[in-house]
């Protein structure tokens, strides 16, 4: 097995651990809220239902089980795919999350790319911004965008782009036109973090003397950006783009809240707000999966982006073959 | 050389006394984000100064009153005057901030040092349970955290610290690696120094740098996540005021009456902003 | 200064090769002319400080001239100033700076111009080569996509063309397998590789001048040969004229045509390399000669030998006076180390001494007894003892044959990875990145250099004696101690007993404590006096490494490289150890900080009778300090032995190569290797 | 946003288009007994047919499914009702006496197997008769006098016998289309969490006879539109991508209109959205304490800071066109000092570091819960808090999301003073609310002590819900007004309406009863 095979292997198989565990401590976390779905849904005034017949009904849905009966019940089921039903709407939790997650996805992925585009340009305008008043002003974005809360910025993007401009359609929009709104709201709040890495790797690299070195070519600013710093200043923002991940499952709760789309984000939600269990229990999987497959991604990346990475994995191999034969 | 000259490259080509100007230019930011702060933390010493309108009862005002004269801020939707609650927000606001970073940074980054230093099956136990942190939506993780601990400002921060942990454990230990290879590391246990000695004397402080601007940016997203568990009910119990709260509660009069979100919006901002250029300046000063 | 008299006095000293390209070149103006530059910095209280005052310099085609200064002298600003990229707070006082028509390109005043038509002369017309192999190429690019950056700038030769090219200037400049080479990382490359590619990027659209910053000082010699040979040959071939900057005075006799010694900003003194050298008129630069190891050991050394006991009637007049000169630099107080200390007594009464490797009985040879006693009757000061004792320091009483070794390495063994060896080099058998089977002892109070190429494995010895790696195989003794089974207290007196010295003492101090805070450290960790206590051996440390304690205070970045280095130095002997491992520990610093640590750290070894394994690149330093030496290639031990042994007879061919490389002006050329043994 | 400006008259009504109306939440089940919120009733309403029909301006009964009023026997335990022939479900098959009598089983039972619960406005069911393919007869243990408003609300909507089989799971998002129902509308599609589309159904023919309108629905179909951000919601409809949205809020009502919006605020005709005391708390168990704090409430400066003239001040525990309405003007008069005075001589006379009254050392401290479905319910608490700090006071305000307060809602020792509404347009509605069997907002009743915070009102209930004659019913209702207010168990603020906001082109907009959307006679003018 080629060392890099085996390091996905071994990836993969912490994979499966954390997955584990964070769906154990979901698990716990649940039991420890009080209340629980059943109760939630059923003792709702609107039902009129009295005491007797709410308890009944919890008895029915094993709901009075304890907590050690219903985790083995839960986890079990999970493991042989059966991720129960909702307990406040009853469809199958399957069901839910097949028809939330492609919504979901879409959004997720056009909301990083967006995220990334504005990370960078906003880096860019920060250090090479001219004049220098203008490039302190973006150098200051990322304290400014993570401090609007995105269900505002949410809201004013409507009012303004749809509401006002009329350029794009809240209701019946199109699959595209339904995308880019949110993409944006997604985008601004997630771009933060990573132009604020970026402007300060980007410092870091251009202090660096290859890029000296290149200017001494006779490389222009904009060259040099593109072909010498553009890679380099690449690799810490890479870390952070992995972490965006979590940001991302976080931002799609608001995004879809404001915007009315239906997606794993609105799903948590009600699942959250219902008390719903088994939905926010099969969320957290599909969520830890996502997290850890991304951050594989970004591990496996690493080595792409920066050759120094590959170099250590292929001595290490040649050593260990050339020290087993030794051995033999 | 080579910092000096690239940071600012195009320099020579430059007139001369483009540079005096671009020098002092930050100065000028740097005063007015001392003074913002400045003037905020006065608002959370003493309230009292800045206004005289009662933050918790708004009497026979009208709700929703523009900004004017009398109300700065105009009246919230039970009208009281806004103004007077971002004042009195403030000391609870910037406390629960302040509580939810130092509860993030404080934790996570003991984890970030401990991985990163130790390395082997501690590290990467530690960085699972980051792992599993990270994976648990953040929502979910808060409310949990609040009913565990209660209702209540204090709380409802550090429960929105421990989801900010994960972060700053990545960081810190990313830098507590690179540090680990330094020299003067190795120098220190080549004086005898003890893994806890060599980790507090000199990996914290270095390691510390970068965790703390991401600390600076995590200030506002503080404010802001502290809101929303305010507004879902789990944060500070009404009638006290608090700046999330605020703005939180205003999200359904955008339209109406814009002055309920955006003004105490605009004060979060500058605060953050603020905090940010300050940061920046420290860190350039300690150059 | 009559700057045009610089890089005309060539043809008397250059070999036959040299003499064609080079009245050629006379014929023609010069590639550049500085003529009265003057340049302020702006510090960020706002006031300008000086930063260059009134240089003129003039290159012709095919001519090398040399800046040769000390640390902060104002080298690379004049080398920025040429090429345009003065720091942001750098500003143009006076001067102008020309750049002579070349084909169809016009003279330039570089001062006049603008951004735009900067890109078309840097790089294309004035070629750049860095100081730092290590961090000058774009590591994430290929090696080859490094060299065409010039080639994408410049010319309008299509991806094909581009990388024919880039072939072409890798062979050229003596890269194997310049195709295969092109599409490695730089990281992949040897530092003397590295080099060479950026020489090849610099090159690659035929600049009319080359400015060079410091581009060996961080190479070992057999490198920085290779790589002045292609320097050499690219002006002889090319005619492309050459700024190169340096600050070791022997690199710079050996190669240029004109020296331009530069000191706090001004020119000291300028001319032909030849006259600078043998009539150095300011005492700047007879201070400067005296100081560079190699010239002392490749001149004074082996001449003074020869010629008996009257150094000063040595056939060389500038090295007389290098002698005065070094003499006024050494403090008084260490004057009397000459008789106080066994050791160096002993060298010089020539009594039976051996080596502490127990093989070395020629120790006691004629030679070193005959330069040593040649130079004590002759001086007052301990310093001539010293300078011929360098051909090989006389081992101390204390080692002789019975008393045990303090350190015994046998074995050591930690192999990193085994690799076949490179085609081109068809010797049979397997290169190792690590160390295999490496023995040696030193004895007490005796310093053993460790020398030896690039990557041969000096620093994993380093960190294996200092406890800071546990070998595969193979024992350490330090003393009592076995340095492979510690336990937690063995650790802690192994800690106390040896110390380590960095290589970068930049990178080895703490850059957020003071520096007193780093020399008391170790007393702190090891319970070591009250608190008051402790602050007055820092400051008695402070001052055995010649600094002021009131320096104390400062953080790392507020010292010079020197200085810090002698912070390193304190802290590794504030507790007093009795195994010092200096790793590369002089290697960075120029040549007069490097003279002066070398003077305390022999001063404190004979004070306090520690001993050293000293780790250098550096031949020369090697043979001034080192009682023995131990010579590693590849991972594997070479040659061990006394270090006159060594140097004047070696063994293998490997270390005759290394002997080779040391740079020597022209005039000592002709001395081979074998000059050198008595 | 240009305003909208189309003419609000002219024009016959004609088939055609389809109308795109927001609801702040999704629907949660089609399951009618369930049907009490908002979203869902917002949809059962227009998609299934009911027994009878309910006049919402006089309240009055009208078949509709029944050729005829039920014929019940004396003591209101049997009723008899008569199917209309020739109603099929969209499925094609028929609405009959069985299918009306299994529809009942299941309501007036529940299925706990299948977590469908018993419908709440249906009590001491008994069973069913199917005597021939039209006639039906429902059997009550006890007087059920209720049984027929019952049978017209949507809580009792009619749907096909294989939806009967169905369990919670099949009434829930996901499974809509599996919802078959014999109403004008029928479900086509459904986006979960985000939208549900209803289509008309041709051949329905089955109309309330009482209504002008018969024959199919006008409107070609209606998508239902979910969005949580109310200024979303308020923006669609300014700006003309949304036809209607339910719930425009007080203090957006002059702007909308001022936008050319239409507002329809339709009274619920249930209780009042008031606070109830409950008395088994021991603060709260002192009659003068409850009436101190009635009096300390300014309930005209509530309405006037908070709502508009479509939420007019409470005159009785029951809205005023709701069944059995008792005026009662002067009831809950605004008096701080005799709300100080009445505390005083409760014994709260001193006073804590922070103002608020204590009494043997426990402070006057309760909780209040915020009922999130009514208008602005957190806001009116905060003006109740405002109110009781005046006096010396402490109310906080429970925290929590929806789930949250239900949960708390439950315990008395988390709420103490609970704030709600119901609407229903028949006595019956008092039995919803309070009694122990239903909603029991007093928590009246101590299942392990036996012990009963006020006894009297559950007696009254009893009177309410177990009366045959109608005559007997209202006085009870009255009764119990009476004694909420002499006892100061409940302090009524404001009648509650549905404010709907309606483009201009959207015309014939009304609601059932209680204010759910009914969109038959809707039609788009062009
Ligand atoms: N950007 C700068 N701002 C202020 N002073 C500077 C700056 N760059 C260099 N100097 C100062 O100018 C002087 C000349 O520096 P320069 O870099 O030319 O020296 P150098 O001869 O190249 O030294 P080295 O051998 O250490 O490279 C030094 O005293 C240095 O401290
Ligand atoms: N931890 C390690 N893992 C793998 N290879 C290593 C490691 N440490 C050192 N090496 C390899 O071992 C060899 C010897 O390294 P070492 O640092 O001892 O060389 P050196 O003689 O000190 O060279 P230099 O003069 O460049 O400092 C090098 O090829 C190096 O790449
Ligand atoms: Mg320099
Ligand atoms: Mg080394």
């Amino acid at each position: 097995m080629s060392p890099t095979l085996r390091y996905i292997a071994g990836r993969l198989g912490q994979a499966v651990l954390v997955l584990f565990l964070a769906y154990t401590v979901a698990a716990l976390l649940l039991m420890i809220l009080p209340g629980d779905g059943v109760l939630a849904r059923y003792a709702n005034p609107a039902l009129g239902l009295s005491a007797e017949q709410i308890d009944s009904i919890r008895s029915s849905y094993g709901a009075d089980a304890p907590w050690f009966v219903q985790y083995w019940q839960s986890l079990t089921g999970f493991l042989t795919g059966d991720m129960g039903y909702s307990v406040n709407s009853g469809a199958a939790v399957s069901t839910l999350i097949a028809a939330a997650l492609p919504s979901t996805a879409v959004l997720a992925l056009s909301g990083f790319v967006a995220a990334v585009v504005l990370a960078v340009a906003v880096a860019v305008l920060a250090s090479y911004g001219r004049p220098r008043w203008l490039a302190a002003v973006f150098d200051s974005a990322p304290s400014l965008f993570i401090s609007v809360p995105v269900f505002w910025l949410g809201i004013v993007i409507i009012q303004v782009l749809s509401f006002q401009l009329g350029l794009v359609s809240m209701v019946d929009p199109g699959p595209v036109e339904a995308l880019v709104l949110p993409t944006l709201t997604l985008a601004i709040p997630l771009s933060a973090p990573l132009a604020q890495i970026l402007v300060r790797a980007i410092a870091e690299v251009r202090a660096q003397p290859f890029v000296h070195v290149a200017r001494a070519k006779g490389a222009g600013e904009a060259w040099m950006l593109v072909h010498t710093v553009a890679r380099n200043a690449m690799l810490p923002a890479l870390t952070i783009a992995g972490l965006l991940f979590g940001e991302l499952v976080a931002g799609a709760v608001v995004t879809e809240t404001v915007f009315g789309r239906a997606g794993i984000g609105a799903l948590t939600a009600q699942a959250v707000a219902n008390r719903d269990n088994p939905v926010l229990l099969a969320i957290v999987v599909i969520a830890t999966a996502g997290f850890v497959l991304v951050n594989l991604a970004v591990d496996l990346l690493y080595p792409v982006v920066d050759p120094r990475l590959r170099h250590r994995g292929r001595v290490g191999a040649a050593a260990r073959r050339q020290l087993k034969g030794a051995h033999a | 050389m080579s910092a000096v000259t690239a940071q600012a490259a195009p320099a020579p080509e430059a007139p001369a006394p483009r540079r005096h100007a671009r020098r002092r230019a930050p100065r000028v930011t740097t005063v007015v984000a001392a003074a913002i702060l400045g003037i905020t933390i006065l608002w959370a010493l003493v309230p009292g100064l800045f206004t005289g309108h009662n933050p918790i009862d708004g009497g026979e005002t009208a709700p929703l009153l523009a900004p004017s004269a009398e109300h700065w801020f105009g009246t919230d939707q039970i009208g009281r005057d806004v103004y007077s609650r971002v004042v009195h927000g403030a000391s609870r606001s910037l406390l629960a901030a302040l509580i939810a970073v130092a509860v993030g940074l404080v934790v996570g980054s003991a984890i970030g040092l401990i991985a990163g230093s130790r390395g082997g099956w501690v590290s990467e136990v530690l960085m699972r349970i980051v792992d599993v942190l990270l994976s648990i939506p953040a929502l979910l993780l808060t409310l949990t955290i609040v009913i565990v601990l209660g209702f209540g400002t204090v709380n409802a921060a550090i429960a929105v610290g421990i989801t900010a942990i994960a972060q700053f454990a990545r960081l810190s230990r990313a830098q507590t690696v690179s540090i680990m290879q330094a020299d003067y590391v190795q120098a220190a246990y080549g004086s005898g120094g003890s893994y806890w000695g060599v980790l507090f004397r000199h990996v914290l402080p270095n390691a510390v740098s970068a965790v703390l601007a991401l600390a600076v940016l995590q200030i506002g997203s503080a404010i802001l996540q502290i809101s929303t568990l305010g507004f879902l009910g789990y944060g500070t119990p009404a009638p006290a005021p608090e700046w999330g709260l605020i703005i939180a509660e205003g999200r359904n009069f955008v339209a109406t009456a814009w002055w309920l979100t955006v003004l105490p919006g605009l004060i979060v901002m500058a605060v953050v902003v603020s905090t940010h250029r300050l940061g920046t300046a420290l860190r350039e000063a300690a150059q | 200064m009559s700057g045009a008299a610089i890089g005309t006095d060539y043809s008397i000293e250059y070999p036959d090769g040299f003499a064609a390209a080079a009245s050629a070149a006379h014929a023609q103006p010069p590639v550049l002319t500085v003529s009265g530059l003057g340049i302020d910095y702006l510090t960020r209280s706002g006031e300008s400080v000086p930063a260059l005052r009134d240089v003129d310099l003039t290159i012709r085609p095919g001519s090398m001239t040399a800046v040769v200064g000390e640390s902060g002298s104002g080298k690379t600003t004049t080398a920025s100033a040429v090429i345009g990229l003065l720091a942001a707070n750098a500003q143009v006082r006076s001067g102008s700076i020309v750049l002579g028509a070349h084909g169809t390109d016009p003279e330039l005043e570089l001062g006049a111009l603008g951004p735009r038509e900067w890109k078309k002369v840097r790089g294309r017309r004035i070629g750049y080569i860095p100081q730092d192999p290590g961090t000058s190429l774009n590591p994430v690019k290929t090696v080859g996509e490094n060299v065409a950056e010039s080639l994408r700038l410049h010319t309008a030769l299509g991806a094909e063309a581009r990388r024919a090219r880039v072939v072409e200037l890798l062979d050229r400049v003596g890269i194997d397998r310049a195709a295969m080479r092109a599409d490695q990382y730089p990281h992949e490359l040897s530092g003397g590789m590295r080099q060479r590619a950026l020489i090849a990027a610099a090159i690659a659209v035929d600049p009319q001048l080359l400015i060079a910053d410091e581009p060996t000082s961080a190479l070992d010699v057999t490198v920085q040969k290779r790589i002045l040979d292609l320097l050499d040959e690219l002006r002889r071939e090319a005619g492309t004229g050459i700024l190169f900057i340096t600050h070791d005075l022997a690199v710079a006799a050996e190669r240029a045509d004109a020296l331009l010694v530069v000191r706090r900003g001004h020119v000291e003194e300028s001319g032909p390399a030849s006259r600078l050298l043998r009539r150095p008129e300011s005492a700047y630069t007879r201070r400067l000669l005296a100081d560079a190891p190699a010239m002392q050991s490749l001149l004074g050394g082996p001449e003074a030998a020869q010629t008996g006991a009257a150094e000063a009637a040595a056939a060389e007049a500038g090295m007389a006076e290098a002698g005065t000169a070094r003499a006024d630099t050494v403090e008084a107080g260490s004057a009397q180390t000459g008789s106080a200390q066994p050791d160096t007594a002993q060298t010089a009464t020539g009594e039976g001494t051996q080596a502490a490797t127990g093989e070395g009985a020629q120790a006691g040879t004629p030679s070193s007894a005959a330069s040593g006693a040649a130079a004590v009757p002759s001086s007052d000061h301990f310093t001539q003892p010293e300078d011929a004792g360098r051909l090989g320091k006389a081992i101390t009483p204390e080692a002789d044959a019975d008393s045990p070794p303090l350190v015994t390495v046998s074995g050591l063994t930690q192999v990193y990875a085994r690799v076949p060896r490179d085609e081109h080099d068809a010797d049979a058998g397997e290169q190792i990145i690590g160390i295999e089977d490496v023995s040696f002892t030193v004895a007490r109070g005796t310093t053993l250099g460790l020398v030896g190429e690039s990557g041969s494995g000096k620093s994993t010895i380093g960190r294996a004696l200092t406890g800071f790696l546990a070998p595969q195989s193979g024992s350490i003794r330090v003393g009592e101690l076995d340095a492979a089974h510690l336990d937690r207290r063995g650790r802690r007196a192994f800690r106390r007993t040896v110390q380590l010295v960095h290589q970068n003492p930049a990178s080895a101090l703490d850059p957020v404590h003071s520096v007193g805070a780093s020399i008391e450290e170790p007393l702190r960790n090891f319970r070591i006096g009250s608190r008051a206590e402790r602050r007055t051996l820092v400051e008695q440390a402070l001052e055995r490494v010649a600094l002021d304690p009131s320096l104390a205070s400062r953080r790392p970045r507020e010292l010079s490289g020197g200085q810090l280095q002698r912070v390193a130095i304190a802290r590794a002997l504030v507790i007093e150890p009795e195994l010092v491992v200096f790793d590369e520990a002089v290697s960075a610093l120029d040549v007069t900080v490097q003279s002066q640590i070398l003077e305390l750290i022999d001063g404190l070894q004979r004070e306090l009778g520690l001993t050293y394994v000293f780790i250098s690149h550096d031949l020369a330093v090697v043979r001034q300090v080192a009682h023995t030496v131990t010579v590693m290639s590849a991972g594997r031990q070479v040659e061990s032995g006394p270090v006159a042994d060594v140097f004047s007879r070696p063994g293998e061919a490997y270390t005759k190569q290394l002997l080779a490389a040391i740079p020597r002006p022209l005039e000592t050329q002709v001395l081979d290797h074998q000059a050198l043994s008595i | 946003t240009p305003d909208d400006t189309a003419p609000l008259t002219g024009g016959t009504p004609a088939p055609g288009g389809v109308l795109r109306y927001f609801e702040p939440q999704t629907w949660t089940t089609l399951y009618p007994p369930s049907a009490g919120f908002y979203p869902n009733g917002g949809i059962v309403n227009n998609i299934t047919d009911r027994l009878l029909y309910q006049d919402p301006q006089t309240l009055e009964l009208h078949p509709w499914i029944a050729e005829a009023l039920p014929e019940s026997n004396a003591d209101a335990t049997e009723f008899t009702f008569r199917i209309r022939p020739g109603v099929t479900y969209s499925d094609g098959s028929p609405l009959d006496a069985e299918n009306v009598a299994r529809n009942f089983d299941l309501y007036g039972r529940g299925d706990n197997t299948r977590a469908l619960p018993v419908s709440e406005q249906i009590t001491n069911y008994a069973g069913s008769e199917v005597v021939d393919a039209h006639t039906v007869v429902f059997r009550f243990d006890a007087p059920a006098p209720g049984f027929p408003q019952a049978t017209s609300t949507m809580n009792s909507g009619l749907v096909a016998n294989a939806t009967l089989e169905l369990d919670a799971e099949g009434f829930g998002p996901g499974s809509a289309a599996s919802v078959i129902t014999s109403g004008p509308f029928r479900i086509t599609e459904e986006e979960v969490g985000t939208r549900l589309s209803v289509r008309v159904r041709e051949d329905y023919d089955w109309a309330p006879p009482h209504l002008g309108h018969q024959g199919r629905a006008y409107l070609e179909g209606i998508d239902y539109l979910v969005n949580g951000e109310y200024s979303v919601r308020i923006g669609a409809l300014v700006s003309g991508q949304a036809d209607g949205v339910r719930q425009v809020d007080a203090p957006d009502e002059a702007r909308v209109q001022e936008k050319g919006i239409q507002l329809y605020a339709q009274p619920t005709n249930g209780i009042n959205n008031s606070i109830n005391f409950r008395p088994r708390n021991p603060i709260l168990a002192d009659r003068t304490v409850r009436r101190a704090l009635t009096h300390a409430i300014d309930r005209e400066r509530i309405v006037r800071k908070l709502f508009t003239d479509n939420y007019p001040l409470a005159t009785g525990i029951l809205a005023s066109g709701a069944a059995g309405y008792v005026a009662a003007p002067g009831a809950w008069a605004f008096d701080p000092d005799e709300a100080n005075a009445l505390l005083d001589e409760a014994g709260w006379t001193q006073r804590n570091g922070s103002g608020r009254r204590v009494k043997d050392g426990t402070p006057l401290t309760l909780r209040v819960n915020i009922a999130l479905p009514q208008p602005r319910s957190r806001e009116v608490m905060s003006l109740v808090q405002e109110d009781f700090a005046r006096v010396g006071a402490n109310l906080l305000i429970n925290e929590g999301d929806y789930a949250q307060q239900t949960i708390d809602g439950l315990e008395l020792d988390r709420v103490q003073v609970y704030h709600s509404m119901v609407a229903r347009a028949d006595y019956d509605v008092v039995a919803s609310q309070w009694s122990v069997d239903n909603r029991d907002a007093f928590l009246n009743h101590d299942e392990e002590t036996g012990a009963w915070g006020d006894e009297r009102t559950q007696e009254i209930l009893e009177r309410v819900t177990g009366s045959a004659s109608a005559g007997d019913r209202a006085a009870a209702v009255a009764e119990l007004q009476q004694h909420f207010i002499d006892e100061a168990l409940v302090v009524p603020l404001f009648e509650e309406p549905q404010v709907f906001g309606f483009r201009r082109r959207v015309r014939d907009f009304s609601t059932e009863p209680v204010g759910r959307p009914a969109f038959y006679s809707v039609w788009l003018a062009d």
